[in-house]
């Protein structure tokens, strides 16, 4: 029997380990927010938002230190951090679509064997939000995946085949889900970490499309 | 004659909005850095076939309610948010050209439902693409290339190019009849600063509208704000109107 | 015998009676920037300056007043003024491109009857220089010309056709000299002032085009 | 490890600047706000067939005695201002990109010397079309329509297309190597703030090319800059280099 799954917080902490100092990264909707809780005060990590902040601080949970004007994109407070900055919403994408976001960790319905971003229509919607992702996924640097390896009722959600809308070609490059880390390569997916207890045969069972596994393979560490 | 900007009432701020305007509506999607009395005073005029801009469709009162009472652990919400969804659940708007028509998770915004029962048209626009559309009309470009959609159903119908070797989509500037937008202090100039993440849509709206409106905190006295500091000149304001020290509600005249 | 012509500052002070309270106005390089020394503070004009300053104060005569920080772009100090604002350069053009200049006065080297304006490419230099005048005269609402009526030597500068290379077509709606004031007009050029002393005929015979004279022909008035 | 983008010298700030790059060079024309100490680091380097962009074509040395003794009864100027025109002197510049390459009245900058001597090549951009070209190029836009230009020497064998019955110019996006940029105030994550004129074209080209350095009077520690105030974010600035308390002549290493 397969390994336990890890939790939002367990996920938001195996993609944190992807950033380093002076990288601007940016966070998208759902799990991926949780990271900025996760990024010790003295590393410098720069958030970006697509409302226009940079540099802010982790989401805060005591609303007594919520302030209704310092919110990130997914409309959650956060704390000021020292040498933040404040632009406008054009600027702020004059930021993504420059090329200058490190990573951006999104959420995902679906990605594709090669990196194909299903993000903005859930099923069932008579219309799908495109929010910031569209932009993100077009121009980051590095594109992370952060989601749940199946949907609640047990589908793959990485797939040979986008079975959701594309909103994205071929960007993601690496995907973080509750029980495995997969890297996107030219040559398909590459099984990179186990969660504890989990075998590649039981992770490629709930994936439709195929996995290679890594030579250097490693159970992930979250610290 | 001195120059005054700043008008009496919201009802007089947009006396002139008229049926089938296009309104560029500030603000990102939070109760922080909404136009909210501008937005109450547009459905006490009862304009309809409205096409709104912006980049949420808009949680209207009756979700409002229900989205201050889950958040209310993390984040206390002013009891006076009134959004765009106002307008649509009014039956005001025709067209919405939005990012965010859809509301994440189990909700069903006033717009999505709109959007099933055929009453309101969308066009839905990368949220880069939304700023930097507006961002052009304010500042007299009319199309631009961008990398975001090339490949995608944003780009169907539209021009792409390569540049570079890379595939761009051609956009054109988004230009409305009024922007209605927030911000924290004006002076009498139309000068305009803002608080924290409520600056967003809010300024990238400011002059990209033949007309432009600003619901603020507080008008200083000219001189107050710093030079350096200010975000929008008051060369892109045209009105703008102080918000009320207490909370109102939506339909008292005001 | 023609009257005495204006000099610089009464150009400038017969400029200045074409700007109402609530104007944003741009002044161009030469007499243009003499305009600002003649507004009284309590008017609301707003002057605003390629290099980003809005709402600036008039030039500043005493060196010890001047910081080389605030100029316009005639590189000449200016005074603050209180509610002034400051942009970027590209964000001064967008005010530009963007239709908010009310006014801009712009010096000339030749205007066409047609309101051709040539400014940018002095005789006997290799190239020109195009500055911010030609957004100015594609996007201002109001296009003011602003210079003497002759050359140095005497050859007129309000022409049938431009000799001098083109900058800007059909942009210029009021010649103001140092000793007429001309409006262009869809029918041609319509002589509405003159300086006290001159006759139409005199004006006309400095002139390559024909000028028509308006019927409330008047003289000019600086104050 | 801390993020720290201040060097210790100018000579560092500028070592990788190689023949033949693109330098978007900061300024607009007057001494308040040129990047002196960088334009002089790159003299002293040496290297060759550069492409300047700015907004003049630049005094040098020598001229700008002339214009600093002309202009002393108006506006005293600082003895270490050294512009773009020095590169120009001394045989360093192959082209330039500029909006005013001609000096006003009888001056002859020694770009136009340059260029009479056939030893540069030259191409003349309207201000406005300038500062759109280097903001594209820091928004990631390959391309914009400006009504800038249109029936002019500007559009030759550019693109015009008409947008609602007017003709705009297509204008492609201007990147460079290096932005040699002047602010007033910097911390060590590269966030600026500039001094009223001296903004210019020196915030507008802050992110426009592969690296942006920036001459500054002052670095702050981190969380003094008031973040409602920062005109460039850090994000845009790769190097920070502090200006001499004591005007230094051009050609001592520092």
């Amino acid at each position: 029997m397969a390994g336990e799954r890890l939790d939002e917080q367990a996920m938001a902490l195996r993609a944190v380990k992807e950033f380093q100092d002076g990288m601007v990264v940016n966070l998208g909707v759902g799990i991926p927010t949780l990271c900025s809780l996760y990024v010790p005060p003295e590393r410098d990590i720069f958030f970006h938002s697509e409302n226009g902040i940079i540099g802010f601080g982790p989401v805060v949970t005591d609303p007594a230190e919520a302030d209704v004007n310092l919110v990130n994109a997914s409309i959650q407070p956060v704390k000021p951090r020292p040498g933040m900055a404040i632009v406008d919403h054009a600027e702020s994408f004059a930021i993504i679509r420059g090329g200058r976001i490190d990573i951006t960790v999104l959420g995902a319905i679906e990605v594709s064997e090669k990196g194909d971003l299903a993000n903005h229509h859930l099923p069932g919607k008579p219309i799908g939000s495109l929010g910031g992702g569209m932009d993100l996924a077009f121009n980051a640097k590095k594109v992370i995946a952060l989601m749940t390896h199946t949907t609640k009722d047990g589908r793959p959600k990485i797939v040979r085949e986008l079975t959701q809308p594309l909103t994205v070609p071929r960007c993601v490059k690496l995907i973080i889900t509750d029980i495995a880390v997969i890297e996107v390569t030219p040559q398909g997916l590459l099984l990179k970490e186990l969660v504890p207890g989990w075998t590649p045969e039981e992770v490629q069972a709930l994936t439709d499309a195929p996995l290679r596994v890594a030579e250097d393979l490693k159970v992930m560490e979250l610290l | 004659m001195p120059v005054n900007k700043v008008v009496a009432s919201f009802d007089e701020a947009v006396s002139d909005i008229f049926d089938g305007a296009v309104l560029l509506i500030g603000g990102f999607g939070g109760p922080g850095e909404c136009p909210s009395y501008l937005i109450a005073a547009v459905a006490r005029k009862n304009v309809r076939d409205l096409t709104i801009v912006a980049n949420l469709a808009g949680w209207g009162l009756e979700l409002a309610a229900d989205v201050r009472e889950r958040l209310a652990p993390v984040l206390p919400i002013p009891p006076d948010w009134y959004d765009q969804g106002l307008l649509v659940e009014r039956g005001q708007v025709r067209k919405g050209i939005l990012s965010f028509p859809a509301a994440p998770g189990h909700y069903l915004m006033p717009f999505e439902r709109a959007l099933l029962e055929g009453k309101v048209e969308v066009e839905l626009v990368p949220q880069g693409t939304l700023a930097e559309r507006i961002r052009a009309a304010r500042a007299g470009i009319a199309a631009f290339y961008t990398p975001t959609g090339a490949g995608t159903f944003v780009a169907e119908g539209k021009e792409v190019r390569e540049f570079d070797g890379r595939p761009y989509v051609l956009e054109r500037a988004l230009r409305g009849d009024f922007s209605l937008i927030r911000a924290h202090k004006a002076d009498r100039y139309g000068n305009l600063v803002y608080r924290g993440s409520s600056r967003t849509f809010n300024a990238t709206m400011a002059g990209a509208s033949r007309i432009t409106i600003a619901e603020v905190d507080e008008v200083v006295e000219v001189g107050e704000l710093d030079p350096e500091c200010v975000v929008t000149p008051g060369v892109y304001v045209d009105r703008v109107v102080v918000r009320p020290r207490e909370p109102r509600p939506w339909h008292e005249p005001m």
